[in-house]
């Protein structure tokens, strides 16, 4: 186990992270898939207002690779396609039907799947006590509810927040632990076109864009396609701020689709690097022994991005994937189980009442369920308060997001501000009493100052986790020098948004840089190389 | 090859064009800039005996600078030192002598040349002195590499005249030549006033090589000025 | 505080876009933004931001200079009543006084002509009126001798503010130190005003009127000691700085002290010189507590102290001129001119010094180097620290572009 | 740099304030640093600058179907630094004073950039009296700047102009001091600097404008 650590770091301690109880929501009206929210995908609708859809039924697909298409999480009636400024789709959302049904064509999947995995496991063990997939059907719903038949497409029957068991703690029985498919059949590439036909391989993100992982025809020496030889897969137990879900919570009683996830990832790339922030290392004895690096437990120590950077050794790893954790463990109830989840675990945090606590979910929930009301002159920033977007109160949760937090909204002044000793302030200046405070900090979504030049103070490059100069890349994008931003490392850049966050002159670092990698992405995709 | 033939061509002809204009201008012209060069030597030594007042020399003919000089002036060698004598300009032929015509009043000053190191280069100029051999009469600086504005500023004719008055000998009669203070001369004791002109802010550095290359001139020139301070005291 | 916000409230119209006093927007806005720092929602990632901001930043720097602006107001008095030979009779107040009646008028006149061009080039390019004028504005009178006339005063910091500052698209773009160019321009411009013995002491006009010895200032420029010394003159009338008093005889150390410039009173401060820079402790205080709250780089500084130390050190293992500022050891080259003052305050004005960290190391270095180099063999300029910083400025983009190199290339490249 | 469309006035006049050789295309700055300190020396070096310019473009004009190609820069070498030489030999002989302050730049007009560019880039293409009023309109809009800058300094520097004083006795008593760097070349820098930047943001010079043609 190795101990990656990070001197440069968000220090502050923030009011009101969640809590590590797990509590399940209520089932949702409506489940909406966010296009617009799902990083650099040019959409491409496939349904329109009033179609009836099915959990799997694909929704749109990028345009950029018609092959990467994205279904449904629910099934019922799509009761608004929103378009934003430019007519971006921003939001398709559908009124959940109370019966709801699997997509024939999801179903073939998960059945093949299955019965690959299966096959595996049989020609392994013969005499795996595995419950019978082909005869059973594969299920997403809870395994302590009713098994139903797989003759019809209702089969796949989803999990009912009512139910208030952790749906994998049981999952599988007694086979997922006697006999685990290992696999073996499994060939790179048919794990890619399972994962393809299930909307699952855009959990997998690669570096440096956390774009969807390429699957150009672009071959290796070997003759492989190139997306299977990524040189390394990050899972990092927790990526996100101290509002994301905690490993401990998330990680309970699945750590057999765990394992299974990560025999999966192994199998696409020869290094599988998983990261457990220090503070939770006392709650993940059942997973010590995957683990191979312990990270730092502030923001961004478990970002996958500076994790890569300080363990990659040469340029090649630069194509590194990633993955999220819970999109693992949906991936390893995939194969490991046939279990098709639909359900996340949600940090709540901030000002939502008594809520600071993680929530369980169904994917594409709709914000009030997960936040519940929200007091005056608050919003919701999902995903993460350093890199996540801000979100109206009627939205959905999107792709990739798994936290939600209250913050306070307002538009304020402060009186002397310049002057104040600030004891309460959350700043990672020295300039604030609250340097010396070691009690959690109230913190808002404002910007606490007035735009101004850049006084190159280098606050930001003190920051930096990645050891970018984000004053000087910031001027070379300024005056359209994309080449020497690249030499100084802009793709190394994960957005982490520390530089941002410090700036005194309140120039939107984050932003410029974000804007020129995706300036960048869009250029090769374009001319590819 | 036509070509070649017709540049080499072309180029001869514009030689001899240019040359013959450059050498026409300079050879037509030579008489008038060596008299220049004369006329403004004479001009200096003129100013540095106080004969003409620095600073006015436009209203000064050629023919006036040539006339006053030769009236007024002598050009003497004296232990193989130039010297330049000013008998006052009552318009009477000077007399032609080889050595320092002892009787007083027959001369009213005398010119030394002064060369300096500068801290840019060569500093020349001309001093003239009381015929008491140790009060200055008057400095000039008609050469120089200072910088304009700093050090440059000893060519003009309020730093000449600072010097006027002052003495190259102290209290007790010895010789100390005179320097360049480092400020005003206000600020130096009392006794040291005398022998000090006011600097030039900002170039302590030119004072200084100038302090030292009057010196030097000076201690050159003691035995003249100690011919004219005897000649004083008798 | 409440009655503030409402009286801005009522008067907001009148300065927007059509009101009557549209054209003095920028005043009021600067004004506004003092009193209440506006704190809008953010637009983009990150959602939360650090209180810091660029008011805060200045405000510090100048909080810091606070108790050395004090002291300069109080050494002015302090050195015009000993030039009365009267210190023991004046009292505390009387001398603090004296010394604020002198400062304060050039502080003033430094802020109001530094805002009348901040403001017009802020109306004329439509951007706000920023912050840096505020330390700019103070540290400028902080390098002047407490004798120099306020008109000209007005033309520095002109200078610095346009030339300096505006020329190149304002704060955040200027190449050089603003209060240092303007600094710089008064020293070419006006070097009577700013250099010489007679410019540090504020003089009552009955002692400058009187015959006021040089102190130790002898005149050995001919090679002739003319050591005619007032003893009894000399402390009270000394005039001239400590760096000043380079000759070609004696030993540099000796000759100080023998003028009144100990060690201690180098450290503490009580002499003639800058308004702000004579107090090495209290320049040293500010910058403590500059690089404790971050706001001044560590590295610029140390590095700047390093340099003179190790260049001094290296001159005084060198045969040279013992009567010099070379053969003065590092100590003496901290405490004396205004190497404290400049490289606290100055050569860590972010805007004009490297940004990288390696690069602050090298040009607080070479800004220490310089200095004592300048001391040390310029004798036509006795202060070197002005020249140091403003040429280090010159070539603080170059270091950035040499380290910013050398750090890439030790990336492991990712295109 | 084509002149079809120009009359004679258009040609001359360019040069004085559009295209001003050193306001716009920043030529002859050295010199131009060098003799502004007084307004005479100024005054004589831009006459001296404008004869020359004039001449050679006009001689250069004359004889540019003549010229080989290949020797095309030493000849014009040629022609202007005899012109050169020869506007040297004429100030020492009647103006030996100011000769003396303008020194080595009168010599040095052979390698101001402006003299040497007309030529290249006009009088080579263009009949004589177009190239000569090229010439003497680019020479002019360096004398007028020289002017400019050297009545700046020589004000500012020495409260003179022409010599004459012109800043009051009674300024000097009150404390007014003159601005030393003014007769320092920096001083003609931020002169010449100063007067670029006037220049581009008056209306109608404008680098947008410029662009936008």
């Amino acid at each position: 186990m190795n101990f990656l650590k990070l001197k440069k770091n968000f220090n502050s301690t923030l009011k009101d992270t969640p809590e590590s109880r797990l509590v399940v929501a209520d089932a949702p009206e409506t489940v909406a898939l966010l296009p617009s929210m799902t990083p650099f995908v040019k959409p491409r609708l496939l349904v329109k207002e009033k179609d009836k859809v099915s959990i799997g039924t694909p929704l749109f697909e990028d345009k950029r690779s018609v092959s990467l298409r994205y279904l449904s999480p629910g099934a019922g009636e799509v009761i608004k396609v929103k378009l934003g400024p430019r007519r971006v789709i921003e939001e398709i959302v559908i009124a959940i039907d109370p019966d709801e049904a699997m997509d024939q064509h999801l179903l073939n999947v998960i059945s093949q799947a299955a019965s690959t995995s299966q096959a595996t496991s049989t020609s392994r063990a013969a005499s795996t006590s595995r419950p019978a997939s082909t005869s059973r059907p594969v299920s997403v719903s809870q395994p302590s509810s009713t098994s139903r038949p797989a003759s019809t497409s209702r089969a796949a029957s989803i999990s009912r927040a009512a139910s208030t068991s952790q749906p994998a703690s049981t999952s599988g029985g007694s086979g997922a632990k006697e006999g685990a498919p290992t696999h073996d059949n499994l060939s790179p590439q048919n794990i890619h076109e399972i994962m393809l036909a299930a909307g699952m391989w855009q959990m997998i993100r690669q570096f440096p864009f956390m774009d969807t992982a390429r699957h150009g025809q672009a071959k290796d020496e070997a003759g492989e396609p190139e997306f299977l030889k990524f040189p390394m897969i990050i899972v990092s137990l927790r990526p996100g701020d101290m509002f994301s879900p905690l490993p401990s919570t998330v990680l309970k009683g699945r750590e057999e689709d765990f394992f299974q996830g990560l025999a999966i990832l192994g199998k696409l790339s020869p290094m599988v690097v998983v990261a457990a922030p220090s503070d939770q290392m006392p709650h993940l004895k059942k997973i010590e022994r995957s683990i191979t690096h312990v990270v730092g437990d502030k923001w961004p120590c478990g970002d996958p991005g500076v994790i890569l950077y300080q363990i990659k050794k040469d340029s090649s790893q630069n194509r590194s994937a990633t993955i999220h954790p819970q999109d693992l463990l949906a991936l390893g109830a995939f194969f490991g189980r046939g279990l098709y989840d639909l359900h996340r675990i949600y940090a709540v945090g901030g000002r939502c009442g008594d809520r600071p606590c993680h929530i369980r979910a169904r994917l594409g929930s709709p914000l009030s369920l997960v936040t519940g009301p929200l007091p005056r002159d608050h919003g919701v920033v999902t995903g993460s308060i350093f890199t996540g977007r801000h979100a109206l109160p009627q939205s959905h949760m999107g792709f990739g997001e798994y936290s939600a937090v209250v913050v306070d909204g307002g538009q304020r002044e402060h009186a002397f501000g310049f002057l104040v000793p600030g004891e309460t302030l959350m700043s990672e200046s020295l300039t604030f009493l609250s340097s010396m405070n070691q009690d959690p900090l109230h913190f808002d979504m404002n910007l606490h100052g007035e735009e101004r030049a850049c006084i190159n103070c280098g606050v930001c490059h003190h920051k930096c986790p990645v050891d970018l100069l984000p004053q000087f890349l910031m001027k070379a994008l300024g005056a359209g020098e994309m080449e020497e931003a690249l030499g100084m490392g802009l793709l190394d850049c994960t957005l982490c948004g520390l530089c941002s966050c410090v700036c005194p002159s309140k120039i939107e670092l984050t932003q410029i840089m974000g804007q020129a990698k995706e300036i960048y992405l869009n250029e090769n995709i374009e001319n590819p190389v | 090859m036509k070509n070649r033939i017709y540049a080499l061509k072309f180029a001869a002809i514009l030689c001899v064009v240019c040359s013959t204009l450059i050498t026409g201008a300079s050879v037509g012209l030579k008489g008038f800039q060596i008299d220049n060069m004369e006329v403004d030597r004479q001009k200096n030594i003129l100013k540095a005996a106080g004969v003409i007042e620095p600073g006015d020399d436009r209203e000064i003919s050629k023919a006036m600078v040539r006339q006053i000089y030769d009236n007024s002036i002598e050009e003497i060698e004296e232990n193989g030192l130039t010297l330049y004598l000013y008998k006052g300009d009552d318009g009477s032929p000077p007399d032609k002598t080889d050595v320092i015509p002892m009787e007083s009043g027959a001369i009213k000053a005398y010119v030394i040349p002064i060369e300096s190191k500068g801290l840019w280069g060569k500093i020349k100029g001309y001093m003239a002195f009381e015929n008491d051999g140790m009060t200055v009469a008057g400095f000039t600086v008609y050469s120089h590499s200072e910088t304009p504005g700093l050090g440059g500023e000893i060519e003009k004719a309020w730093f000449g005249k600072n010097f006027v008055g002052k003495k190259i000998v102290d209290a007790s009669g010895g010789f100390v030549s005179i320097s360049i203070a480092k400020g005003e001369t206000g600020s130096l004791p009392p006794g040291q006033r005398e022998n000090h002109v006011d600097g030039i802010s900002g170039a302590t550095l030119t004072g200084k090589y100038l302090t030292q290359g009057i010196r030097e001139n000076l201690k050159m020139y003691e035995p003249v000025s100690l011919k004219f301070r005897k000649n004083q005291q008798q | 505080m409440k009655t503030l916000k409402t009286l801005f409230e009522k008067l907001d119209p009148h300065f927007r876009s059509g009101g009557a006093l549209f054209r003095f927007f920028g005043i009021y806005q600067a004004t506004r933004t003092f009193f209440f720092l506006p704190s809008p929602v953010n637009r983009s990632a990150p959602h939360v931001r650090d209180h810091l901001d660029v008011k805060r930043f200045m405000s510090f720097v100048i909080l810091a200079l606070i108790p050395v602006t004090l002291f300069g107001m109080y050494n002015v008095g302090y050195q015009y009543y000993s030039a009365l030979s009267g210190v023991d009779d004046a009292g505390f107040f009387q001398i603090f006084s004296r010394g604020a009646s002198q400062v304060l008028p050039i502080i003033l006149v430094s802020y109001g002509v530094g805002f009348f061009w901040e403001i017009l080039f802020a109306t004329i390019r439509g951007h706000e009126v920023t912050e840096g004028l505020l330390v700019t504005g103070l540290l400028f009178p902080l390098t002047l001798p407490p004798t120099i006339p306020l008109w000209q005063v007005a033309a520095g910091i002109s200078f610095g503010i346009v030339i300096g500052k505006e020329i190149f698209g304002g704060t955040g773009r200027n190449l050089l130190n603003p209060a240092l160019t303007a600094r710089a321009f008064i020293f070419f411009s006006y070097p009577a005003s700013i250099s010489g013995n007679g410019v540090w002491m504020v003089m009552p006009p009955e002692v400058s009127s009187m015959d006021i010895t040089g102190g130790v200032q002898t005149e050995a420029l001919g090679g002739i000691q003319m050591n005619v010394l007032n003893e009894a003159h000399m402390d009270a009338m000394s005039g001239a700085t400590a760096l000043a008093l380079g000759q070609d005889t004696g030993y540099i150390e000796a000759t100080l002290e023998q003028a009144g410039f100990t060690l201690k009173t180098l450290f503490f401060g009580l002499h003639p010189g800058s308004i702000g820079e004579t107090s090495t402790l209290l320049c040293f205080l500010g910058a403590i507590f500059l690089m404790f709250t971050r706001v001044a780089s560590y590295r610029i500084i140390l590095g700047g102290v390093a340099g003179v130390v190790a260049t001094s050190l290296i001159l005084n293992l060198l045969p040279g001129p013992q009567g010099t500022w070379f053969a003065a050891g590092p100590l003496y080259h901290l405490c004396s001119g205004g190497f404290a003052l400049g490289i606290s305050y100055m050569a860590t004005d972010p805007v004009s010094a490297p940004g990288t960290d390696v690069g602050r190391w090298i040009y607080g270095f070479l800004i220490g180097f310089l200095t004592v180099l300048i001391r040390a063999v310029n004798p036509a300029y006795v202060e070197g620290v002005m020249l140091a910083i403003l040429f280090m400025n010159l070539f603080s983009p170059f270091i950035d572009h040499v380290t910013v190199k050398v750090m890439v290339s030790k990336r492991i490249p990712n295109v | 740099m084509g002149s079809e469309n120009l009359s004679l006035w258009q040609t001359f006049t360019r040069g004085i304030w559009k295209e001003n050789p050193v306001a716009y295309q920043v030529l002859g700055i050295c010199s131009a640093l060098a003799v502004t300190v007084q307004m005479q020396t100024a005054l004589v070096m831009a006459v001296a600058l404008t004869l020359v310019t004039g001449s050679s473009n006009l001689i250069i004009s004359i004889l540019r179907e003549r010229i080989p190609p290949t020797i095309r820069i030493i000849v014009e070498l040629a022609v202007i630094a005899s012109l050169v030489i020869v506007t040297d030999e004429i100030l020492k002989a009647f103006f030996y004073d100011i000769s003396k302050q303008l020194s080595v730049f009168v010599g040095l007009i052979i390698t101001n950039c402006i003299v040497l560019g007309r030529a290249e880039a006009f009088a080579l293409a263009n009949p004589p009296i177009p190239s000569l009023m090229d010439g003497l309109g680019n020479g002019l809009g360096y004398g007028v700047i020289l002017m400019i800058v050297a009545f700046i300094r020589e004000l500012m520097g020495a409260g003179t102009v022409f010599g004459v004083q012109l800043i009051p006795q009674w300024l000097f008593d009150a404390g007014y001091t003159n601005m030393g760097i003014m007769v320092l070349a920096p001083g003609a820098f931020f002169v010449i600097g100063l007067l670029v930047w006037v220049k581009n943001s008056l209306p109608g010079v404008s680098h947008e404008e410029k662009t936008g043609q």
